[in-house]
């Protein structure tokens, strides 16, 4: 087996414990580490979507990537996709924001009810 | 009832994700969209570092939005756990001697290195978003050596706010000089410099700062702001 | 080589089962950090050098400590019986 | 040129031998300080020697690799120090056969918390 | 110019000798030196470009801790302190070695050699960067952790405790460190 599927599928494991955690644990806390075990594996599959056989890092900082010496054009083939690299980039940020904003929210609510689990926060039940 | 029906989803989800799963097809070759930004990536921006050329030019306004909604996420953080009135915090532990003059010993050198890090953004991996976590990491260093200090709020929103304006500035001049949005069409330089890729090593290095004070901002507010009266000491 | 993917892989799945399992909140904390230390050596095994470093520094290291913040201000143990497993 | 490389390897074979003693230490050692100290003095000197042998691999890192195992040097000691006095500060008492302790005979126990667990530390002379 | 920057070390608690009246210049120039020689390692290259940005970071850099306790400065410009320094690291790469032997030896032998317990010791050692150097000279040598520091005392968790005395331990752990490093860091 290629080390790529073996990553895709060990994400999409990552995935199902993560949502597992969301949806089954009642502790607040956890239900935010189970997103953010979400977030990693889903990370994880959309970079091994850009993974190109037998291609470096997208970053060419030696001639020997290039199509000739004189055109700076990158070879076919050469370099992984740096398309769900760079999403995955700014995915990561602005996950931690969001976390943050979770447990902000987790904090606040502590203060005010002095429990962590959502069983007990039948205020906002529907 | 509820567990329950979390099982069968997840079930359901398992099952979906078996099948799905093959179709996911790794290692083939790129859309035309990624060909092109793999390919011509060099000859558009001259930058080493393609991922860079993708979020900072390609995807420029794009990161723009992201780097708003990290300060909507900070702002809102801020916003919900913000100080409550006449409430006494009461003295945390301070840190040991040795690691306080460690953390002022370290302080500079990790800044430095961040900033390493987001000025060579187009050339070797690294950049804003990087960088800006060193940076905060450094940020984080002090505020756990040194509990009774805060940061200075005023001149954080300074850089946070002039860097971000600025970032929109820089938007402005590719579209006047290119008729489009965060151009990329100022000399473009020699490959392999660190005065090359035009715009990109500017943007990033307001990128890095912008990320560094909000993610620093962010860890002020979760160490320092309103705490709960609840037990203090014993807990892990 | 291979062998090391299946170990990391192998390593970081059952830090993240670990993590939702124990009923320590510290412990549940400091695995997610595990889980995003692998999951930043496999962005560096699958070309992503970036995403690695980013995944290092923000993953493992800030939302590692935001995390023990929180927990250090709310409870740290996880209380009642389990619903489920 | 070989000749650097098969030194690199050897000092990176090293470097993990003495890794391995540390994690071996966490094991063996009778409780949290004793585990900290082999902890510590082994994976300093593992992370040291496997960097250098590293940087032989490749002699135009070799600056770069010094400059993180400097890091390492200052890093690493500082923090088992930090961890060492939380836990002591959290009141963990010392190992069964522990000659004295020093630091609580001068201050006692900071946190009242983990009074009760002083008892199982009185184990006063036992050589 | 420093006014609202983030923490002033100068009431930094443990920093009881600081400069005196002398001109602030030159430590802030040695330390954005320390600065810049790290940045071109960094680099690894010598470009003006490189060199140039290198210098302004590293000036900009230095303005949030040049004033704190004793960073860089003087060591480079008194010769002996710096010859003292120089001595200092083979010394101190002996002890790891030696500790690192020891750590071997009781991680490896059939019955677990330790006599564990925490000593007081006492250094005469006024600044804050020598103290931090000590205590983590102390953590990588043979045996001892440092748990803890008051003022002037050091509790040392000793894996062998040879003596209770805070002198005899003192001379057992400390003094070997204290020779070169009273002279580098005055």
């Amino acid at each position: 087996m290629e080390f790529v599927t073996l990553y895709s599928a060990a994400a999409i494991a990552l995935i199902l414990v993560g949502l597992a955690g969301v949806l089954i644990k009642r502790n607040l806390i956890k239900m935010a580490l189970g997103f953010s075990l979400l977030g990693t594996g889903a990370n994880i599959l959309i970079v091994t979507l850009g993974y190109v056989r037998g291609a470096t890092a997208p970053i060419v900082d030696s001639p020997a990537l290039l199509e000739d010496a004189g055109s700076l054009v990158v070879k076919q083939g050469a370099v992984m996709d740096p398309v769900p690299q760079a999403l995955v980039l700014t995915a990561i940020v602005i996950g931690v924001g969001v976390t943050g904003l979770m447990l902000a929210t987790i904090v606040r609510l502590y203060a005010n009810t002095k429990t962590l689990d959502v069983n007990a926060l039948t205020r906002l039940k529907w | 009832m509820k567990p329950l029906f979390s099982l069968v989803m997840l079930a359901l989800l398992a099952t979906l994700s078996l099948r799905l799963a093959p179709l996911l097809q790794p290692g083939e070759e790129l859309g035309q969209v990624a060909a092109h930004y793999a390919s011509q990536g060099l000859v558009d921006n001259r930058g080493s570092n393609l991922v860079t050329s993708v979020v900072v030019n390609y995807r420029g306004f794009d990161t723009l939005g992201e780097v708003v909604v990290l300060f909507l996420s900070v702002t809102g953080i801020g916003f919900v756990l913000r100080r409550r009135q006449g409430l006494v915090l009461p003295a945390p532990v301070p840190a040991s001697e040795l690691v306080r003059t460690g953390s002022y010993l370290l302080l500079a050198p990790v800044l430095l290195f961040g900033a390493y890090i987001f000025i060579h953004g187009h050339l070797t991996p690294g950049g804003g978003f990087q960088g800006g976590a060193v940076v905060a990491s450094a940020v984080l260093m002090m505020l756990l050596a040194n509990r009774d200090r805060h940061l200075p709020h005023g001149l954080l929103s300074w850089i946070e706010s002039l860097s971000g304006f600025a970032y929109v500035l820089v938007g402005f001049v590719g579209l006047f000089a290119a008729g489009s949005f965060l151009a990329n069409r100022v000399p473009l330089g020699q490959w392999g410099d660190l005065f090359s890729a035009g715009l990109i090593p500017v943007i990033y290095v307001l990128i890095g700062l912008k990320v560094g004070t909000e993610l620093s901002a962010l860890l002020d507010q979760m160490t320092h702001s309103a705490e709960p009266e609840v037990k203090r000491e014993g807990s892990r | 080589m291979i062998l090391i993917d299946i170990f990391v892989g192998a390593i970081m799945l059952a830090a993240a089962a670990a993590a939702m399992w124990v009923r320590n909140l510290v412990s549940a904390v400091i695995l997610v950090g595990v889980v995003s230390l692998a999951a930043s050596f496999i962005f560096l095994r699958l070309g992503a050098p970036d995403v690695a470093m980013t995944e290092a520094a923000i993953g493992s290291a800030l939302s590692t400590v935001i995390f023990l913040i929180v927990v250090r201000r709310t409870e740290s143990h996880e209380k009642g019986p389990e619903v489920q497993r | 040129m070989q000749v650097l490389d098969v030194i690199g390897a050897l000092l990176t074979l090293v470097g993990a031998l003495f890794l391995f003693l540390a994690a071996l230490g966490l094991v063996r050692m009778p409780d949290f300080y004793n585990r900290v100290q082999t902890g510590t003095k082994a994976s300093t000197l593992g992370v040291i020697l496997s960097l250098t042998g590293l940087g032989l691999h490749h002699p135009e890192w070799l600056p770069k690799i010094w400059l993180v195992a400097l890091f390492v040097v200052i890093t690493n000691p500082l923090s088992s120090h930090a961890l060492a006095r939380a836990v002591h500060r959290a009141g963990l008492p010392l190992a069964k056969g522990s000659i004295r302790d020093a630091l609580r005979d001068e201050y006692g126990l900071e946190s009242p918390a983990l009074v009760e667990s002083k008892v199982a530390t009185d184990a006063e002379t036992e050589a | 110019m420093q006014g609202g920057r983030i923490p002033r070390p100068a009431d930094c608690a443990g920093t009881k000798v600081m400069s005196k009246k002398k001109s602030p210049l030159p430590r802030y120039l040695a330390t954005t030196g320390l600065l810049w020689v790290m940045w071109v390692v960094l680099t690894a290259s010598f470009a003006v470009q490189e060199l140039a940005v290198g210098l302004l970071v590293a000036a900009l850099a230095a303005l949030f801790t040049w004033r704190s306790p004793r960073f860089g400065g003087s060591v480079l410009m008194m010769p002996k302190r710096f010859l003292y320094a120089m001595l200092y690291i083979p010394y101190l790469v002996k002890e790891i070695a030696k500790a690192n032997v020891d750590v071997a030896r009781r991680v490896l032998g059939k019955k677990l050699l330790i006599k564990p317990g925490i000593v007081k010791v006492r250094t005469r050692l006024k600044s804050p960067l020598g103290r931090l150097i000590l205590a983590n000279s102390i953590t990588l040598t043979p045996g001892t952790l440092s748990v803890d520091m008051r003022d002037e005392d050091f509790f040392i968790h000793w894996i062998n405790v040879e003596s209770d005395d805070i002198q005899q331990a003192s001379r057992k752990i400390v003094a070997g460190f204290e020779k070169y490093l009273e002279v580098i860091f005055g």
